[in-house]
């Protein structure tokens, strides 16, 4: 510093003040990293155990949500963790970072609720929820306690975007579950998600997408609906269900 | 603003000569690039108009009939806005400057194209020429043989999803008659075979000559991706085949009714 | 929407609520767009008028700063409506979409204090001020109507890496006016701008900048130095200015 | 084409206008191509004589014009007949093809006339015309023969655009003109490049041009000001003009 | 040339050399592309014909391959006057214009005779060959009247590379065949099919290939061998095909 | 070198040295690549042999074992001098070269292994090992003779990664072959190879992988998995299987 | 909290009799992450370290003695917390695994090396060979020739910009022996010399058989680069000299011994 | 090859043919590029000689010149063993391969022939030649001991676009020597190096030149002609030079 002639016009912390500046950002990025780097480590856990449903008949199901719910109770904590790093700067700064990992904290929340999990407090806390149901944004913010499509300030959120992304992950998980159930014996559950799955593909027709990656991805749910169909088309011939 | 500042000449300038002709450059400029600036505007609102349009077609389940009211509505609605946008900017597509801002303009008819033959597809089962597709726009905006072609090879990715959409959610494949149950009536046809005609005059078309411009800039890669669209539907037709084919002992399933027939090609 | 069936499981307006927002931001993009034109277009001005410098000696300089003084007004103006449509959504969001245009009127700014013109308050506003100065951020951002380096909420602001960009810049002109003040036959200014130049360049030089645009453009610095320093050892040369 | 059934979906005529069209197409294409051929060598051909320029002294450079002007006057011929083929389709259809030879040829016309050949009919044909002259953009089209700025038909004509692109390398010939008067001696002419270029430089800078190669390309105007300013400036520094 | 300095010590012959050579070269290449224009129509026609294979049961494919083998007989001559042409220049200096034009050639061929088509003179031509039947590059050389695998001596012929990559698109199409071979209700032939390209696989597994476009292409074999030994687990799955 | 004078700034073997290290480089470059040459070749006969599986009834696969087995032994050998050679430098430094390679070898022990070949010593040797059986990774260093997984010294060896890789090749084989034992009547053998691919894909999922390759292709697992999901359910709907 | 972790299996895990041997897989490969980790962050550290010691060392104006204090002191400091960084990860770049993760280190290695004998350079004028510089890093780092020639590139851009501004600030080339006026003195040594060196010996060096691998994949844009920089420096000395052969009528500049005598090279 | 089913429809010869070619072509390639990394390594050397020219005065050129054809004289025997192996093949089959490293040969004769080496036999050799003399592509040939410009056979040979490229290399060094040449304190060798880029610049001006690389390179010759005049500028302003 000292070659700055010190009766110069230029203030030197001009300098200093960007230095700060430039550091500060590569220590909030770090810090994000690091936080990052468990959510993932704990995302994959819940994946674990959540892929048991593919094995285990609805009857059973009971231990795999408790412990998935237990799991998903770990990836709050952490998720709450990242909320307080992440608002040290504007949100849609790193929003980058951390989007993939918290579609799939997402994806496991609308997983375990489909399968009667996470009953929401209305309905009686403790007691197994109804199979079968979606999860709204607005729920899955109170899970993770955080909120939700913000809109009127600048702070840790949850997206649209992201929400209807992880959509498209339950229905490609879903469509393994059918084939799944029928190996398990139970011929229910595939009419059970044939309905569902039809349900949302229709929310998505009335969706007008940019040709972006929620675009690319949501043309997949076609073909998730046809291999669920093969399915209870299957059933039906075999008259192992009621004709639709 | 803009009328406020012209007759202002700075002292530098005003002493060069050609601060007049510059001048008068400026104003033509300024015009053009307004041009320009409409132009894109509509073409991307055209665009997405478009897209929106194509998109409630999708929900349509049954071919070569009216297209159903709720779903008719909406294009309607939507048409009309975008038949307007092309009104605002046909005086900045006449006489020279219709091929002046054709690439600014294309992508917007292209995918004008592909709404509108869709449409006509649903409603005919047949492919919209280019003259009747070139009626639909206002007189003075020409419709080019590029963006019609490469709206048709969009064209079919569209009927690829409504083929395999009707399949996963009906259990067959639309078809020109789907109330007849004669498998093998003259005249009949499927999306499949519609598609396969298309593939195959798509694969006639000599573009070598077109060079780095227009159709031969994107023709490669839309003919592998048009050929792609259509084997996607082969094989789910297939798989319809395969697993219509197996009869569990004694059952005889009134199910086929619903199926389509899926007939031989008579060419 | 007539055909999601209404009493299912899905709330229709988390859908309409996704169109809502795509369709928001695009109108945000495009207002953003039609202001930052009036902006550029009175920047061209500007820059026009300024550009009179280089053939006017510095006597007669008042008339041209003058001038300068209205048109950055305009554009101070401008730089208000965009602001105001910029807090619209998060700062960094659209951010890119008028750092180059931001970055013109600072230059524009720095380059009329330098030559003397844009008094600041306290100096006895009216009065021509002493040439030479380098205008602060700080002074920068007075002048603009806008905060400067904003760290503590999410808004609107002038950044420093802007200011630094249209530091550089300044240099270059003043390379070039060094040039030209000797063809004027002034041979006082070029040894002002040496030291002046010389001051700035210190200063660069104890930043650990990025490989960034930054950095790319902060090389040519020592470039306009040699330029400068050229001129001096020629004038040295002939005796037409007191050996350094 | 017999073998898409007449019956079926599609209109065989459908893809055989479309055949037709695209081989008209070609046919144009190959013409132009021949024609553009010969613009091209006749256009070196000129380059290499005006390229005497610099190393001529001012007061021998008559054969120089002469020579150019016959050879200027072959291209003329053969723009006729460019003219001739462009008009057979849309101007803007093809218009990229031929641009880049049309602007070679403003060019020539212009540091011709610039040089004092050319002399237009009002100043007395035969006579040298005075050097330093900027031809118009309509002298441009009387020499060529052909319009300018056409709005309100589709034919054949010289744009602003493709004037304004030739002007950018006139303007980039003479800041090498100056650097070469010096070498031959004449000091006079590297200031009348300079006031020249400086005209022409204030035009541009009220130009709004958007991000088109035009934009790109009239950077380097700023860059050849700057290079004749250092002519300009070694000439002063050594007394070796007066002073302005 | 009157413009280069004729004292000067560079002897204008080696530009005109040069240019002789440059015109040749150009007017090879224009021929070379006019006939190549021709063989892509032609090209195209065969496969257009070749392509109702899909649509067609193996029953009915005469009038086909009668169409199919006229078309081909076109190409054949188009292919002698390329010959012709190419000859003039070093065999690799242009191979790059025609090997994929030509590739498409031997690729109709194959797939031709695989259908059983083109019967050879041992089998007693204009009687239908036997289907299922791969075409050995001799025989392909002598249907389009060429020498095949030339080493010692530089004049047109296939290359053993060639031969290859239409054998590998003649596997893609293969497998697409299966496929609309169960549509047309024919169980046989996606067995045949599965043989064939088993054999051909193989012969590819024992080749060492350098890393070039033949070994990324080679790696599509093995995903098409896939996709056929999938249609053929449906068939046996459904007791459609006797079990092997 | 020796120009370079020796009070200059350079001592001349500072160069001469760098040369030398660059020439042994290139020569242990070359030695490896000619025994990989080897070893790939060597390769492609196993890969050839072992691809018989798919279309062999487990009953009749003791030849194809015996000739696998023999060939791996050839390529057991090669391994052995590649290893030789390799302990000229560092294991990390020229790791790149045969890594693919020695997967390939790898996975055709753990393809032979599964299979029911290899009987490892504690098994009673020559007799028929077990079908569905996973050979460690220090089982395959036993069969190749190389050390696996070395931490505390520098030599050739096995790396985790490397076994991890063959893995997930092994598991894209089995899918392929669960299809084709259906084909082949034998509906016992995909359920082997379901429950084999769940508990190696149970294993992956504990991993904490980074974005590297092992990554990019562990996704291909799930995919697998799906596939063969599908053969049992396949299977299970039409009772050819007892229910799980 | 990981310790925590491992120990639970759940259902479907804990029946798949593979879970013990990647338990032992996942605890490997964590290592290795891990190891990895900690090398490409003191990789960071120690590259942006160097940055900030060869900034430091561009304020320097004399060569070939002593570094002003004030600059040493900043250079010491740094260099001190560089080599604490080295020591954190010398035990994770030993024996097998001085090499396992040479990409993810040699980046900061050739900045260490950029700095290293840019300041040796400054001091003594003279390259800092291999041995010496490995000498300077931890033992069990080892400094690969690939390392030390992708510094040494880097050292001509340093130099060219030491050199530069040294000319732009000062009005005189750095060289060996400023305070002798004879210009040709046997022995003195300038920078330009020194770079002509350089520029020599690499371009003699044959790193064709290199292939993509290190230097291979580098050295032919690093050879352009280093090129053009000693390019640069040779322009601005033909600047220094035609300007001092101008002499004005009548007059003896004494300013000229405060230029660098440029003398020819003797070899 | 025992594994591709005896019966097939499948020549094994095909596959055994095709790996003999590629066997054969391996070999040349790799005889072809031991021989160039021997002619590279002599080329390194032989630059490494000439680029002393740029600090030797013209006066102690001779021995600089006389190591100079000692190095080319070693390249032109290896040119020779080159020229040998390349005729095992059809010329253009592999010419990719060498073309960079015989431009660099012909550079350094070139370059050596304008400094005064390698006198013609015309003219007395062992006397020094006459320095700024362009070496014709039949002295380079001759001195290279192969045929140029081959039109009638398929054999080794020099071609004119290699001796242009090659040209090209002499004017962007020559524009260097320009440059140290002042600094040498030669203000002749400026002049003359003016005077003979001029000429060849004039005479690669009438080329009519397709869009290839000797195009695009040949616009590098404009730039090193403005950057020499220049220097003939910056001499003549300071009367170091005569006028012209
Ligand atoms: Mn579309
Ligand atoms: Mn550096």
């Amino acid at each position: 510093m000292a070659n700055v002639s010190e009766t110069g016009m230029l203030d030197p912390r001009i300098f200093e003040d960007l230095q700060r500046k430039i550091d500060d950002d590569a220590e909030t990025r770090d810090q994000l990293r690091a936080i990052l780097q468990t959510i993932e480590r704990q995302g994959r856990q819940t994946q674990s155990i959540l892929s048991r449903a593919h094995s285990t008949p609805a009857a059973h199901l009971q231990p795999v949500l408790a412990a998935a719910e237990a799991s998903i109770k770990e990836q709050v904590e952490s998720i709450g963790k990242l909320s307080e790093i992440a608002s040290k700067g504007p949100y849609y700064k790193y929003n980058g970072l951390w989007t993939r990992d918290v579609q799939n904290v997402i994806f496991a929340i609308l997983l375990c609720g489909w399968l009667g999990g996470l009953a929401m407090e209305g309905e009686g806390e403790g007691k197994a929820a109804e199979a079968g149901k979606l999860l709204t944004i607005e729920e899955v913010g109170q899970i993770l306690n955080v909120p939700v499509n913000l809109k009127d300030r600048d702070a840790f959120h949850i997206t649209i975007e992201e929400y209807l992304q992880s959509l498209i992950t339950l229905i490609e998980e879903l469509a393994r579950l059918a084939i799944n159930s029928v190996t398990l014996g139970d011929y229910q559950r595939p009419l059970q998600i044939s309905q569902f799955v039809k349900d949302v593909h229709a929310g998505f027709q009335i969706l007008n997408l940019k040709n972006d990656s929620l675009r690319r991805r949501s043309d997949s749910i076609k073909y998730n609906v046809k291999k669920i169909e093969d399915v209870v088309y299957d059933l039906s011939l075999r008259n192992l269900v009621p004709r639709p | 603003d803009d009328k406020a500042k012209k007759p202002r000449r700075d002292v530098e300038a005003s002493s060069s000569p050609f601060m007049p002709m510059f001048e008068n450059f400026r104003d033509e400029l300024d015009e053009h690039h307004d041009r320009r600036e409409r132009v894109i505007k509509a073409s991307r609102d055209i665009t997405a108009a478009s897209k929106k349009i194509i998109f409630a077609l999708q929900r349509v389940r049954k071919l070569n009939s009216e297209i159903p009211e709720s779903i008719a509505g909406e294009v309607l609605g939507r048409s009309k806005g975008m038949k307007a946008q092309f009104d605002t900017i046909a005086p900045d597509l006449t006489g020279l400057n219709a091929w002046r801002y054709q690439r600014q303009i294309s992508g917007g008819i292209q995918e004008y194209m592909e709404a509108v033959s869709f449409e006509h597809y649903l409603r005919n089962q047949r492919l919209i020429p280019l003259e009747e597709s070139s009626r639909l726009l206002p007189e003075t905006i020409p419709l080019t043989g590029d963006d019609y072609v490469l709206g048709i090879f969009d064209l079919v990715g569209e009927l690829m999803r409504f083929a395999i959409t009707t399949i996963a959610t009906t259990g067959s494949l639309p078809s020109s008659s789907p109330s007849e149950t004669d498998e093998n009536t003259v005249g009949s046809r499927d999306v499949l075979q519609d598609l396969r005609s298309l593939r195959a005059s798509f694969q006639a078309l000599d573009t070598t000559s077109c060079g780095g411009t227009g159709l031969g800039k994107d023709v490669e890669k839309k003919m592998e991706v048009m050929k792609a669209c259509v084997e996607k539907v082969e094989t789910a037709v297939y798989g319809l085949i395969v697993r219509g084919r197996e009869r569990p002992k004694g059952w005889v399933p009134d199910l086929l009714d619903d199926r389509a027939p899926v007939t031989v090609e008579s060419y």
